[in-house]
């Protein structure tokens, strides 16, 4: 389990992972439209912008974690979006964009890890979520300032969001 | 980046008083934090399982276990040996022990049962020349003048070590009163491990304070020992860029979460002979360390180093202490990057507010906090899992000290019988061997927890060695030959 | 999650064909479950990751560890002894294997070998005076029958059992022409482990139809050992109902995932002076089981049990084979609930079904799904814990069997140097127990990863007992004489 952003290598990480997303969005621009196009149609792939936790199952690779999240403590408090989407607005669309364009390519080609991993970026975005609905009951914990990384929050609290999965 | 907000920052402590680096008392920093400092206080409770009633002195180890009388004769250790207990008796159990009032001791022993650092600093800057006062002390940590004080003292007598800490103002000078004028820079009082050991006081980051560790990691660091488990001195080796690996400036925060402990949890040679050492040169398993006191000598007369000459066989032995850092990274916790912290002082729901506990304990006496954030199975069935390690780990112990007196015997009587000391040699080694892993799971404090399968195989070869060396004696003078050597 | 999956009920299966109590062959099971079919097909594939290559027979154990023949002397295995492969080969390696080839076995290796149920409800039946048809025989699993055919045909030759085999029908009979009338009961082909062995044709539930595990589950249940990790057995003994265990009515489905595999992957006695027998009257660990050896006696004679006299020394001692179930007995996953089936046969997804993969194989070889659904780590991550295990377990074998080979050494020129009978007595006990030990850790086949601390344990228990018999025969003729005895 990795601590997140110490000494804000994470930070420089991800800013060369989007560098390189972008270049590669721009290049499969053309299959994103053909074949994304098709996935996303047939995979209801507008489920990305909707709330509705039932709308992500609309791949059925989704079903065990809308299962373990019913099982989970947060199915009352929190859907997937409040988890997997930053709660910051240019955050959350660029997510949903590359989020929704890496599923259906994964889907469609069907050359995912199965059992799915959460990636490190999005491991860092359910990360900062946690921290903004609970920062004052953990504030103590967060780090004094940028330069020290935090223990991920699910190191310890791995089945918040899915419960016996 | 646009994907996501920076990492929150935790919002400035509100401060009530200000502590800065001659603060040893933890009076001062509780006024800032108070639920730390009152479960830090909690350390004088000393709640115990298996026994009951309350003891001045916690119950002896020697009288539970009669063989450790024969393991560490002619010892210190043979005379006064006795359970850990809470941090809060740190200082007051070393003045006391026999260990200490019936044998000469060293300065060294202080760097881990008190709160040492403005002390080192105060002896390190007068050595250096540096303008001492009050308020010099306590500007900065001054890793120079830690150093060079660490070093001044490590081998003086006990005594003097101790007289001088209680010179050092602990900044409470100006809430006793009488006692000492503020800004005479030799008044203050002697303290148990406190904030400032393992906290900066300027930005409450934990930190590593203590010289021996500081050198112990450093050398570990550049050995070639795998560490899994500590990321940021793979990265340290991979960036080859030839600074020395400083735990406070290249550690993670999850590491540090250990490597506090790791100030004090750790074999080690504190003695008269040589300064404190932590023997981390090869890496951090059982055998690498004994290498390393293999290879070791003494400063002075350039002598193989050794810790006691064992009475009965004459036989020069290590003695292991404590080596809970070391034990805990060869487990599976530690590779999952579960660090002493997580156990040991566990977060707390405190009102609106969710902190550490300071109250540095057994985690059996906490298994709700402790464990069951992460094994979510009941609590009964956790502490039978813990009871299941312990107990394989408690019969291999006895197994090995059969086999360990038995050694004994089998030794005193090949002497008897008119050994020569060329003929003992190989004997010797043998039993240093089985004594070293003995002594190390045996003065490990978790019986075995902290790395299970690593116990029980460091056992198992103390069993392979006292056993070895038992047929040897015997064969010194037998008639049984076998063919093949 | 599996767990889940446990909650939910199962849809009917669309049958295409119909499979029945005979039905052994696996093409027919194989027309309605052809994703299962598929999987079970592929334990033909040997994909080893140490050795490249095909091989006609794996590679010999003897070759690896030469100080197996030392183990071994006089007995079978020290001529034929080889790693373990897939299902698919298990009868043809036993039909060819020099332990059966060169010496006379009995039919009670078929028991874990062969698809053999048919046959022993076949020759039971005809025991019993009960009509055998190839509709009798295949229209009810005849739990009477079976145990009365086991018991005739557990001491017969071998090649008469196996001639037995071939005689009982398989349900192919009616696609292969000309082989026989489809009425005879007397036609047939063996088969290695099928469908039928563990489950039910009707229900497709998964079941226990070895009688050697029935009589062994029953008798473990009826001990007080406390098996935290098999709760209804524990519900069964609270229950106090009077009635024998059987785990096909009272056992949990996460427990049945285990118990399919524990019908064979077991410590046993097979051979002609006794039936088939499971020792697990006082439990699961390996001292129990000993316990059970050194009290048992043969019918015939009456003599004291013993599975060979070791040749060098003329001591008898047992033979430990595979306690794979035992041993995760006493492993941490077992206490968690953890299957066989979870690790060695995971749920893959086949299109938008998720089913058991049947390829039963090394759960290295598919990390990902055998290991990650529980563990969020990387897969390197996962590989190297497992490394460190084994590594442990590994190096402690070479150090058991190093004490093992001197220990021999020892008592052979103690023999010759002119022990007595009664002088070797205590010795030979204690070469015994030190053999049991090392060969049960070394022939259980996951070197240590089913019970890490529990492996180090038993071997360093082996080393104990090993030394020991060394120094005693020393000491027989020795002028190093201690005080204490
Ligand atoms: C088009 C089908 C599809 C839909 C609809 C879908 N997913 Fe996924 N999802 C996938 C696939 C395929 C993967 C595996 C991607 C991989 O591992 O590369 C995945 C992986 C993930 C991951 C972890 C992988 C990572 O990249 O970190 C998360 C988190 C996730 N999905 C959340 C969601 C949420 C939340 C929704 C609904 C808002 C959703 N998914 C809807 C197909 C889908
Ligand atoms: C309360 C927070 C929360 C909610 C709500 C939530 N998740 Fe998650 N999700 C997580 C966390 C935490 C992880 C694991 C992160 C890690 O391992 O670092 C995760 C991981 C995943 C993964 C990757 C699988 C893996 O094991 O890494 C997928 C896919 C996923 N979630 C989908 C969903 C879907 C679909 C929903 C809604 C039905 C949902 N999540 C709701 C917190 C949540
Ligand atoms: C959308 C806001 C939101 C997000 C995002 C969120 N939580 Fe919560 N969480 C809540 C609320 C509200 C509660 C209180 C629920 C209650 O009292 O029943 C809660 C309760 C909890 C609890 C106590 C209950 C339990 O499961 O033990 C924990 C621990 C917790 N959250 C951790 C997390 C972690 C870790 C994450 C990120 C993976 C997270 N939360 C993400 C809103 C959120
Ligand atoms: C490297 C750090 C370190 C040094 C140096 C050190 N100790 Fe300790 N000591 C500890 C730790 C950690 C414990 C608690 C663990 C334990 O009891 O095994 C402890 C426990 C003790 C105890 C209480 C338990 C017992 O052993 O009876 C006494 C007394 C003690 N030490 C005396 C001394 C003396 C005297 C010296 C110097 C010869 C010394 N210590 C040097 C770290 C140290
Ligand atoms: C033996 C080492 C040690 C000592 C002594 C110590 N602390 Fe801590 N403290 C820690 C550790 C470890 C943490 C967790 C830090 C982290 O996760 O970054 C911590 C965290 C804290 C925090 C941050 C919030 C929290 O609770 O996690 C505060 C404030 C704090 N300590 C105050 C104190 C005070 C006041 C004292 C003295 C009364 C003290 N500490 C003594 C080790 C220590
Ligand atoms: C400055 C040295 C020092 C540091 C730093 C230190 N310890 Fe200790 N610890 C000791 C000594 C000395 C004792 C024994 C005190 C006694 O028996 O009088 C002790 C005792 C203990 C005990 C036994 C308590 C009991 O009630 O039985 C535990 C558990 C413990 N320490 C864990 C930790 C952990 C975890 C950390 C880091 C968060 C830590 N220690 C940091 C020196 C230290
Ligand atoms: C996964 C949890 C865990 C981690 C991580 C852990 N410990 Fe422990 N520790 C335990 C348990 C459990 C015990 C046994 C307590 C008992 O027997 O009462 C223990 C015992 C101890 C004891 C003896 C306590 C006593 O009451 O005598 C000390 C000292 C100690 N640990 C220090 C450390 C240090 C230092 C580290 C890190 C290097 C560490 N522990 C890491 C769980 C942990
Ligand atoms: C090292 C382990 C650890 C880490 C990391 C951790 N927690 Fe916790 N958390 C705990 C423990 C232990 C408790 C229980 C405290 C109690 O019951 O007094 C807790 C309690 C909580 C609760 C309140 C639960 C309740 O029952 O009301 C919330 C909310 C929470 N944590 C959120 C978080 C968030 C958000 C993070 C990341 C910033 C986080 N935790 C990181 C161990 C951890
Ligand atoms: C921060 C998370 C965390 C905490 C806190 C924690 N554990 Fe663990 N524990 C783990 C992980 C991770 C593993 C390794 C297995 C795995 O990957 O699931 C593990 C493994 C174990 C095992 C099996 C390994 C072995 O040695 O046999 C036991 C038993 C165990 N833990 C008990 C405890 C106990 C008791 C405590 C409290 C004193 C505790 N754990 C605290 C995360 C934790
Ligand atoms: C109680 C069940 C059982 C019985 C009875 C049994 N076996 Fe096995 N046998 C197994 C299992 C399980 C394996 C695979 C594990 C292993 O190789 O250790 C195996 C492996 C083998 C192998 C391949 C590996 C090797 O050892 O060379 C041969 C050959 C073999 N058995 C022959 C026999 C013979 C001959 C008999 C009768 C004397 C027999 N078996 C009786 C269960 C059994
Ligand atoms: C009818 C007896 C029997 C049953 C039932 C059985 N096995 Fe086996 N198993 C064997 C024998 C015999 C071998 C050795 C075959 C050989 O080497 O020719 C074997 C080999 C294996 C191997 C080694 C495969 C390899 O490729 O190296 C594994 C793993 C295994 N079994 C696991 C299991 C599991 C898990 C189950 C239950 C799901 C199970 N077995 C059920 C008799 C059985
Ligand atoms: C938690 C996972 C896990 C469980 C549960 C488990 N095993 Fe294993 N098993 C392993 C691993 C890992 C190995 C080592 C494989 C290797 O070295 O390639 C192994 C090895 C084996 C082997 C030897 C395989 C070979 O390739 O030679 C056999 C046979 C076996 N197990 C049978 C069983 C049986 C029977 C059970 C239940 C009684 C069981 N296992 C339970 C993980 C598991
Ligand atoms: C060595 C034992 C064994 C053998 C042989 C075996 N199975 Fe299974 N099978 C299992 C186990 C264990 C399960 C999981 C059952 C459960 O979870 O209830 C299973 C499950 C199944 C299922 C249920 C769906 C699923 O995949 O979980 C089907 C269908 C099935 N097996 C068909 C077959 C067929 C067809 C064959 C022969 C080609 C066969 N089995 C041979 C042990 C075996
Ligand atoms: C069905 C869930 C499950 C599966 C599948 C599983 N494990 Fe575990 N594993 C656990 C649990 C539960 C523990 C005990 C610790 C805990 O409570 O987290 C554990 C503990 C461990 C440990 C620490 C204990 C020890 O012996 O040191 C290791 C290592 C481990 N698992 C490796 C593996 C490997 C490798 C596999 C695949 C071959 C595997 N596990 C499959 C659930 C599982
Ligand atoms: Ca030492
Ligand atoms: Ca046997």
């Amino acid at each position: 389990m990795n601590a997140i952003g110490q000494n804000g290598t994470t930070d420089r990480w991800v800013s060369t992972r989007f560098k390189k997303i972008k270049i590669i969005m721009a290049i499969c621009a053309g299959a994103f439209i053909g074949l994304g196009v098709y996935t996303f149609g047939y995979g209801k792939g507008a489920s990305y912008l909707s709330n509705n936790p039932l709308t992500c199952v609309n791949c059925h690779v989704m079903q065990d974690h809308l299962d373990a999240w019913q099982h989970s403590s947060h199915h009352h408090v929190a859907v997937c979006n409040d988890c997997h989407l930053p709660h910051n607005f240019i955050g959350k669309w660029m997510t949903k964009a590359d989020n929704g364009f890496f599923h259906s390519l994964a889907f469609t080609l069907g050359d995912y890890k199965n059992p799915i991993q959460i990636k490190p970026r999005n491991r860092r975005v359910t990360q900062c979520t946690c921290v903004s609905c609970h920062k004052d009951f953990v504030h103590a914990l967060l780090p004094i300032d940028e330069s020290q990384g935090m223990q991920n929050c699910v190191h310890c609290h791995a089945d918040v969001g899915h419960a016996h999965r | 980046s646009i994907f996501e907000r920076k990492q929150e920052a935790r919002v400035p402590f509100l401060r009530l008083t200000e502590v800065n680096e001659v603060s040893t008392a933890p009076e001062q920093w509780g006024i800032n934090f108070p639920s730390q400092y009152e479960s830090y206080l909690r350390t004088v409770d000393t709640e115990r399982t298996q026994f009951g009633g309350n003891h001045a002195l916690p119950p002896s180890k020697l009288e539970q276990d009669p063989w450790l009388r024969r393991l560490y004769d002619g010892y210190a250790f043979s005379v006064d040996y006795r359970e850990a207990r809470g941090h809060a008796y740190m200082l007051s159990d070393q003045e006391v022990t026999k260990r200490r009032t019936n044998f000469e001791q060293a300065g060294a022993c202080l760097h881990c049962h008190s709160s040492i650092i403005p002390t080192y600093r105060r002896i390190g800057m007068e050595e250096l020349g540096q303008e001492v006062t009050v308020h010099t002390l306590g500007e900065d940590f001054n890793a120079e003048a830690v150093m060079v004080g660490f070093k001044k003292t490590s081998r003086m007598p006990y005594d003097d070590l101790h007289a001088e800490l209680r010179k050092t103002p602990d900044k409470m000078e100006l809430i006793r009163d009488g006692k000492s004028t503020p800004n005479d820079p030799h008044f203050g009082d002697a303290h148990p491990v406190s904030c400032i050991d393992c906290h900066d006081p300027n930005t409450m980051a934990i930190r590593i304070t203590r010289p021996g560790f500081m050198q112990g990691i450093a050398k570990l660091a550049s050995s070639d020992d795998p560490l899994p488990h500590l990321p940021s001195i793979q990265k340290w080796r991979q960036s080859n860029s030839g600074e020395t690996y400083n735990p406070n400036k290249h550690a993670t925060r999850q590491e540090m979460r250990s490597f506090v402990c790791a100030q004090c949890h750790v074999e080690y040679y504190c003695g008269k002979q040589m300064e404190l050492t932590i023997p981390w040169a090869n890496g951090l398993k059982a055998e690498n360390i004994e290498q390393e006191w293999e290879s070791t000598r003494f400063p002075d007369d350039g002598m193989p180093f050794y810790d006691y000459v064992h009475e009965q066989t004459g036989t020069k032995v290590f003695k292991a202490q404590h080596p809970e850092f070391e034990l805990w990274s060869q487990g599976i916790h530690a590779r999952a990057g579960v660090s002493c912290s997580d156990c040991h002082m566990p977060y707390e729901r405190q009102g609106a507010m969710k902190i550490s506990s300071h109250w540095v304990r057994s985690p059996m006496l906490n298994v709700n906090k402790a464990c069951q954030t992460c094994h979510n199975v009941p609590e009964q069935e956790l502490k039978d899992r813990v009871e299941t390690i312990q107990e394989r780990t408690r019969v291999l112990i006895d197994r090995a000290a059969v086999a360990m007196t038995e050694m004994l015997d089998a030794i005193v009587a090949a002497q008897q019988a008119g050994a020569t000391q060329e003929q003992l040699q190989p004997i010797r080694d043998l039993q240093r061997k089985a004594m070293w892993r003995l002594d190390y799971i045996s003065s490990e404090n978790s019986k075995g927890f902290h790395a299970d399968q690593e116990s029980a195989s460091i056992l198992a070869e103390s069993i392979d060695y006292s056993r070895q060396a038992e047929a040897a004696s015997y064969r010194l003078f037998t008639t049984v030959k076998p063919e093949s050597p």
